[in-house]
């Protein structure tokens, strides 16, 4: 069992979903309940696995790759299958693996139109399969493989369950995708061939450039190539004009698994990818990324007073709050990327249970239009003080998640890495710090008009405005708890990932001096 | 007073008072409604027994002060009842140095940055050395680290101290006593949560979880049958917590995050009744105002961070600001920041807007939060970390400075607008301003003990005053228009009155009420009034107090004309209020009364024969000691000399401006005593065209210009303006930034992002589309065409590849 | 024998089989042609095959012409098909993927 | 070596001029009902005339050594290909005799693109293999002496091709069952 579990674990974690929708192919679409349980169940094997990994784990040593796995995959290009988890990628796959199984706990009476539950939960596998599988590849090949192999079933989601509009934003979405996809692919094959062929794997590669000693121009350019790809994933600013639009197309689920996990496979790519096999590459773009970093906060939070849409706003804090992740990275230090990997835990579930809110309030009110929301606190309290914590949250108070991402981030700006100019980290600093106001005085006056109030003439004795119903407790509170705690011990994501950053942060304090 | 053993438990579990409070808000929360008193005997019940906790700390504290004054020989503290752990060695040289050093509990709550361990493994069986010196002497060994490590761990952050950065390299000397340490690049950024228990934070505890349990007890009855009774409760506890929290903190880090949770926490009482957009509004108001004054907070506090080469502890950046590590042009720039946290959070100009607003929330609430607690918590904070204010705005050797400056703009500004409220509440909202204004202008002179005990005094006449208002209201029908519905309650509630007059009393500086005492102080750190010492030559912030000093009494005095003197105005039978109400009314007024005791003068003790040792006790229970503060006569810290003179003038002072309105306001009332209509100043009657009719129809004119222009001439047209510069300029400048921005949000995005940027999106999307409309044409469905074109192109594309390439 | 003589064979027989499915209306007609020209493609394999001195080619012909049978049993259905609902096997009129 | 093999194969050519000659004839004639089997107007002579051209290809088969092939050839597809396209000729219903309507009117588009794949591939095939020469013994280096083609094929798909030939099967069984739901009449 155990070396079952060191040796295949991982793989066993990250196909579980796809074995789960090959069996659901062959029941029949009819029976919905059989294929709720299966979708369920095999999210919930994937979730034991990953939590009998993750107990197994040896946090001493969290800076290490641990249950790796490396195996003949495409041999003529040197492409393997390699896999394992370490400090870095542990979070991600945890929130994964836990945010998935709520979402389809959610869908069980939440099926959007035209319904078809079992299409969509396939999706929703296929999606879970390809989101863990990019988090635990060391193989560059293999990620990208997994990194593609998300966007199908997303584009589907989107273009079939979507809202109006759902073709034109679901193309946006695949468009801008690919485009970035594609120029990182360039970049990959390029470093395959800079480095002498040898092989995909980050590790590896990493120490090929140090030893064939890329120049700086090189590795800025190829940093180019997979900034374009992960950038938009995130999405930066400029790059972000597809998000608001897939978030506000998407059906809940859809934009719960986007906000929540698609969006950090950008992030986590700059991380685990582009920083530490480019390093100087890294150190001459940094700058540009906390410019675009912090262009996004401040961009992203007018945008934000300026929607009518409950869901577009909270689509258009994303790209704020992701602002904070990018430039905690930016600033190549070991308190920003902690920051940056907690803003990415901390946003996913944060932002991931506001889009469950908005959905449903979507389903109850059959609108999203602020100005005629209001009173939801007198009609569904108990979801009122639900949206109250999460709006909290998200705002970044103390003591909740959010918090851990944003102030750490911007204190890390206040003395980024060696070699950066730090006259420049510290007006974004500045920026920064004044983003959070920015996001309280949205979020608030969003909190104001759709909690606060009376409700209005036209919904007040709907009988289809209810409380919470049972599903929407099972996914949300397991989330927000996970908000509440993360607020008040940080050190439980923090240490983990700290080794494993600190190790990354050393390299540029090295790079520097 | 107490054993050593018991002592030692309290200062090390003091974190149980915040803790209890917190366990109430989720007892209240998931329990509260289900309950007989729907979850307020669970709040009392919790803070009845923080209280006594604080209490027993406050004479912990005391007798550890006193016993250390006592110049006994022996160590203060045993060492716990099992020997390894030692979480409380006093790091006293001598038991004089010991006297008030902070005694500090700590566990680690995170930590980020390169493992500790090989450091450890560097630094096993190193002694101690320097340990002493750094000011970490005490700390909980919960995670199980032997003390070598703890000594490797102190160490650690001092050869963090060469990471800092170019311009806030911390001097590494201190590296040199760490020995081996500097080989492994240990740099183990522990960020610690835990509990500094010195003079101040047990003066805050004894404060907060007193008022607190006195404005659980009065809510029972003020807000009883409200639909959200549970929730006031369990959000009063919260705070409570939160609050308690925060003044423990021993780290920055946890500074800000109790900072933002009393925050969220006034933000949801403000808000309670947020079925009324107003309501909603001021709560938004009072958090957005606040966040503004967070950005300092967060850049101030990372300033001081890297500055004190990467730690959060207080008492390390204090120490490293004392002895001249940090250089001083980085703590002006970190102090300038931080006030502008202080500006938000205690109501300073320019950023005091929100207080008065907040008195949207229930009256107990203002009462604790808005009074108290929470707004000084902005002046505790300064106190907390005063060796950084008082270095970087170079408090010592000036004679005005911005702290100072900022304070006695407020204390007067503030002052002048209590004259033209109607509401009650706001007249006291704007007082708290004033006062806040007086606690901070103290600060700003190096008047630390004095701004100290004002924070203390006011605590208890401020909330008397809220609660008596309160009470007010709640005998008049929920108003608190001062004008329309009250005057002559003076014989409807006696208890109410009484108390109320003690609190504004107290207020105005009349001896021997508390705020005299403090007030005095204040006055005297000015130390311009000749033979006070002090540090040196604040002209005018003296004159801002005096100006204060004045204005408090007046506007008193009409406060208390208006609500309790002349007849009654409003509808039906007022009522004295029930016990639960006039209870901690009377204990709060007693309060007032006493507490300025805490720290006579040794002239004034001498004076009546009083045992020498009741002088000055607060100032000997409160002020920072030991190696990690700063206390030295070389940095121009040293206590004014109280003048007797000043006193007298001070107080006649106020007796003239609050016996002047009064006189103003009986002849004002005089000719119709049941007008609800009148208006404040002269000035104020002149508007438009009817100014030439009253001016016929005024018989008394001449009175008026001759009262008006003495007693409210001036305020007249200066609290207007300021009331307008207030409403206008300052509001309007909050809400055309809120404008601005929402107008610049729906610019970029309606602009920018939708036509701009979406633009080339679009545009591209559009020629595809184009080419697919010219591609459509051409599928027939023929299979037959399309494999013609398919070989066509293949032997076109094979051609191509042959012949070209 | 020269490689080409057997290749330049296969090139015409294939490029006779692409007239034929060009050109022929019949649905049958069409699939005709196109045992033409998979009977081309195994030509050119057999002659590498026995151009390399390897034996892998043929086995691939030996497969083409398996799957040539499978194809022509479905082509021939779904001709069958076509015929009975349109009463004709006029490839033209079948343009259901118009656009 | 490659000298010796040259020699060798230079003696083939001169003795082999009579299978040669066989091979050109054949050649025409496949060309020839090639060319008949896309002009004729009659269905059933189109299968008659691919019956031939199928035929030459077994006969090429031989020339190139592989004999199994050929078998298979003829096997395959003279006896059940061809016996298919017939009776799909009889239940469409075709006339027996000539018809008018079996071509699309824009011949000269199909005969263009024809022409133009030859041109390039003749072109490119004799730039590429101009004076390559078959060896005499098409048989594999490798192979034990005395082993026959067929023996060959056989050890190849029984061993390395296994798995496709596998696939291969359950691709003709799924054929199988696609083409009786299809031409099903339901």
């Amino acid at each position: 069992m155990q070396s079952f579990l060191e040796n295949w674990g991982i793989t066993a974690m990250v196909f579980a979903p796809l074995v789960g929708a090959l069996i659901m192919m062959l029941i029949p679409e009819r029976e919905e309940g059989t294929h709720k349980l299966i979708a369920l169940v095999s999210t919930v094997v994937a979730g034991g696995l990953g939590a009998l990994l993750m107990l197994d784990f040896d946090y001493a040593k969290a800076g290490e790759m641990q249950f790796g796995r490396d195996m003949r995959w495409i041999e003529i290009i040197n492409a393997r299958y390699a896999v394992g988890l370490d400090g870095m990628s542990l979070p991600l796959v945890a929130l994964t693996l836990f945010v998935v199984p709520l979402v389809i706990i959610y869908s069980w009476d939440h099926i959007p139109s035209p319904g078809n539950a079992k299409a969509f939960l396939m999706l929703i596998l296929v999606l879970h399969t390809g989101m863990i599988g990019t988090f635990v590849a060391r193989d560059l090949v293999l990620f990208f493989v997994f990194f593609e192999v998300v966007l199908l079933p997303m584009y589907f989601m989107i273009g079939v369950w979507g809202g109006e509009k759902r073709l034109y934003a679901s193309i946006k979405f695949f468009l801008f995708t690919l485009f970035g996809s594609a120029f990182m692919l360039v970049a990959f094959l390029a470093l395959y061939n800079l480095t002498g062929g040898e092989s995909f794997n980050i590790e590896r590669l990493a120490e090929l450039v140090q030893s064939e000693g890329l120049s700086t121009r090189t590795q800025v350019l190829l940093f180019g190539g997979m900034f374009l790809g992960f950038g938009i994933k995130v999405p930066m600013f400029p790059f972000h004009t597809w998000l608001p639009d897939a978030h506000t197309q998407a059906p809940t689920q859809g934009s719960v698994i986007l906000a929540a996990v698609l969006l950090k496979l950008g992030t986590y790519g700059f991380i685990r990818i582009a920083i530490p096999i480019l390093p100087e590459g890294a150190v001459e773009w940094a700058p540009w990324i906390g410019l675009l970093a912090v262009i996004g906060i401040i961009y992203g939070a007018l945008g934000c007073l300026a929607q009518t849409d409950m869901k577009r706003l909270i689509a258009f804090s994303s790209v704020a709050h992701m602002g904070y992740v990018m430039l905690g990275i930016a600033t190549l230090t070991d308190f920003g990327i902690n920051a940056a990997i907690f803003g990415m835990v901390a946003h996913g579930l944060i932002t991931g249970l506001l889009f469950f809110l908005a959905g449903s309030i979507k389903e109850r009110y059959h609108t999203l239009e602020i100005k005629r929301l209001g009173g939801l606190l007198v009609q569904a309290p108990k979801m009122g003080w639900v949206l109250g914590i999460t709006t909290m949250a998200s705002l970044g108070l103390p003591g909740l998640a959010g918090f851990w991402g944003e102030f750490p981030a911007i204190l890390a700006s206040y003395n980024p890495a060696p070699g950066l100019n730090q006259t420049v980290f510290r007006v974004y600093m500045v920026v920064a710090a004044i983003g959070t106001v920015l996001a309280a005085a949205y979020l608030l006056w969003l909190l104001q008009r759709t909690a606060f109030g009376t409700p209005s003439e036209e919904f007040i004795d709907d009988p289809e405005i209810t409380d919470m119903q049972w599903n929407e407790w099972v996914a949300w509170v397991p989330m927000l708890i996970m908000v509440i705690v993360l607020g008040f011990l940080p050190g439980l994501l923090f240490d983990i990932s700290n080794d494993k950053v600190s190790a990354l942060g050393e390299i540029f304090q090295a790079l520097g001096n | 007073m107490f054993a050593a053993e018991e002592v030692s438990w309290l200062f090390r579990n003091v974190w149980l008072i915040p803790a209890l409070p917190a366990l109430s808000f989720v007892l209240i929360l998931f329990f509260g409604k289900r309950l007989p008193f729907k979850g307020a005997e669970i709040g009392i019940a919790s803070v009845v027994v923080a209280f006594s906790l604080a209490v027993l700390t406050t004479f912990a504290w005391i007798g550890n002060i006193q016993s250390a004054e006592s110049h006994s020989e022996e160590a203060i503290f045993l060492e716990g009842p099992d020997g390894e752990q030692t979480p409380i060695v006093l790091t006293a040289e001598e038991a004089g140095e010991a006297r008030g050093a902070p005694i500090i509990t700590e566990v680690e709550w995170f930590s980020i940055g390169p493992d500790a361990n090989k450091v450890i493994l560097g630094t096993e069986g190193n002694s101690d050395a320097g340990h002493d010196e750094d000011g970490h002497s005490d700390d909980e060994d919960e995670d199980g680290h032997s003390d070598d490590e703890d000594a490797g761990h102190d160490d650690d952050e001092e050869e963090g101290a060469g990471f800092g950065g170019d311009d806030n390299v911390v001097d590494v000397a201190f590296a040199e006593d760490g020995g081996t340490v500097a080989e492994a690049h240990g740099d183990r950024f522990s960020i610690s949560i835990g509990t500094l228990v010195d003079g101040q934070s047990v003066m805050m505890l004894f404060v907060v979880t007193f008022i607190s349990l006195l404005v659980h007890v009065y809510s029972t009855d003020y807000v009883k049958g409200d639909r959200r009774f549970t929730h006031y409760f369990a959000f009063l506890s919260l705070f409570t917590s939160a609050m308690l929290f925060m003044v423990l903190s021993t780290s920055t880090m946890q500074l800000i995050v109790g900072w933002e949770l009393v925050g969220v926490c006034s933000f949801a009482l403000i808000g309670h009744w947020w079925e009324e957009k107003a309501n909603s509004d001021a709560a938004l108001k009072a958090f957005l105002t606040n966040r503004v004054g967070d950005i300092g907070l967060l850049i101030g506090m990372s300033i001081l961070y890297f500055a004190a080469g990467r730690t959060f502890s207080i008492p390390r950046i204090n120490e490293l600001a004392v002895n001249g590590t940090i250089p001083k042009g980085t703590l002006t720039i970190a102090a300038v920041c931080l006030m502008a946290a202080v500006m938000s959070k205690s109501g300073q100009f320019i950023l005091h807007t929100w207080l008065p607003d907040a008195m949207a929330g229930p009256t107990p609430v203002s009462a604790l939060i808005h009074a108290a607690t929470m707004v000084v918590a902005g002046v505790y904070m300064i106190g907390r970390l005063y060796p950084v204010f008082f270095i970087g705005f170079g408090i010592a050797g000036s004679s005005i400075n911005l702290m100072a400056f900022i304070g006695g703009l407020t204390t007067v500004g503030g002052g002048a607008l209590a004259f033209v409220q109607k509401d009650i509440k706001k007249v006291l909202a704007y007082s708290t301003v004033s006062q806040l204004g007086y606690m901070v202008l103290a600060l700003g002179m190096g008047a630390y003990t004095a701004g100290m005990f004002h924070l203390f005094t006011h605590a208890f006449f401020k909330a008397c005053l809220f609660l008596g208002a309160g009470s007010v209201s709640h005998a008049c029908h929920h108003s608190f228009d001062m004008k329309a519905d009250m005057g002559g309650l003076r014989k409807y509630m006696p208890k109410t009155f009484w108390t109320f007059m003690i609190g504004s009393g107290a207020l105005a500086g009349i001896p021997p009420l508390a705020g005299f005492w403090s007030k005095d102080e204040i006055l005297v750190g000015a130390g311009v009034w000749p033979n006070t010492g002090g540090n040196g030559t604040y002209y005018l912030p003296f004159v801002f107090g005096m100006i204060t000093a004045a204005m408090t009494a007046a506007y008193m005095a009409r406060t208390i004309w208006l609500t309790f003197f002349g007849e009654y105005r409003g509808h039906d039978e007022p009522h004295e209020s029930g016990a639960r109400i006039t209870t901690p009314l009377i204990i709060l007024a007693g309060m007032a009364v006493v507490v300025g005791f805490l720290n006579m003068p040794s002239g004034f003790v001498k004076f009546f024969g009083a045992p020498e040792g009741l002088a000055h006790r607060f100032e000997d229970w409160v002020e920072p000691a030991g190696v990690s503060t700063f206390v030295t006569s070389d940095n121009g810290f040293t206590h004014a000399k109280p003048s007797l003179s000043l006193a007298i003038v001070a107080t006649l002072l106020a007796l003239t401006a609050g016996g002047a309105v009064v006189a103003y306001y009986r002849a004002l009332y005089a000719k119709d005593s049941k007008a609800t209509e009148y208006t404040d100043g002269v000035m104020s009657r002149i508007p438009g065209l009817r100014a030439g009719h009253k001016f016929l129809e005024e018989k008394y004119y001449l009175d008026h210009l001759y009262t008006g222009a003495i007693a409210g001439g001036t305020k007249g047209p200066l609290a207007r303006a300021t009331d307008w510069f207030n409403q206008n300029v300052l509001d309007g400048i909050v809400n055309g930034v809120g404008k601005l921005s929402v107008g610049l949000g729906n610019f970029i995005y309606n602009i920018i992002d939708q036509k701009a940027i979406d633009g080339v999106v679009n545009g591209s999307g559009n020629s595809a589309s184009g080419a697919g409309q010219f591609l459509r044409g051409m599928q027939t469905g023929q299979v037959r065409q399309y494999a013609t074109l398919m070989f066509g192109a293949t032997a076109v594309v094979a051609a191509i590849f042959i012949f070209a390439v | 024998m020269f490689l080409n003589q057997f290749l330049l064979l296969a090139a015409v027989l294939f490029c006779i089989g692409v007239y034929g499915v060009l050109v022929r209306k019949n649905g049958v007609l069409v699939l005709m042609s196109i045992e033409l020209i998979l009977n081309a493609v195994n030509i050119n394999l057999v002659a590498f095959s026995a151009f390399n001195q390897n034996i892998d080619g043929q086995v691939f012909a030996l497969f083409i012409i398996a799957v040539a049978a499978a194809e022509v049993g479905v082509g021939l259905a779904i001709v069958l098909l076509i015929y009975r609902n349109r009463r004709s096997i006029d490839v033209a009129e079948a343009n259901l993927l118009k656009g | 070596m490659m000298a010796l093999l040259a020699q060798q194969t230079e003696a083939v050519i001169e003795t082999a001029w009579i299978p040669n000659a066989f091979f050109f004839v054949i050649a025409a004639v496949m060309v020839l009902a090639a060319l008949k089997m896309v002009s004729t107007k009659n269905v059933v002579h189109a299968a008659l005339y691919l019956l031939i051209v199928l035929s030459g290809v077994a006969a090429v088969y031989i020339f190139l050594g592989a004999e199994f092939a050929a078998a298979t050839q003829i096997l395959v597809y003279l006896g059940a290909i061809m016996v298919l396209l017939l009776f799909g000729v009889m239940l469409t219903r075709a006339k027996l005799g000539a018809e008018t309507d079996l071509d699309h009117d824009q011949r000269w588009i199909g005969a263009l693109v024809g022409a133009s794949l030859l041109a390039v591939m003749s072109y490119s095939l004799w730039d590429a293999f101009g004076g390559d020469k078959l060896p005499a013994d098409p048989t594999p280096q490798d192979a034990p002496t005395g082993v026959k083609n067929t023996q060959l094929v056989a050890d190849e798909i029984f061993s390395t091709y296994l798995v496709s030939f596998e696939v291969l099967s359950v691709l003709l069984l799924a054929a199988l069952i696609g083409a009786v739901v299809v031409a099903r009449r339901d």
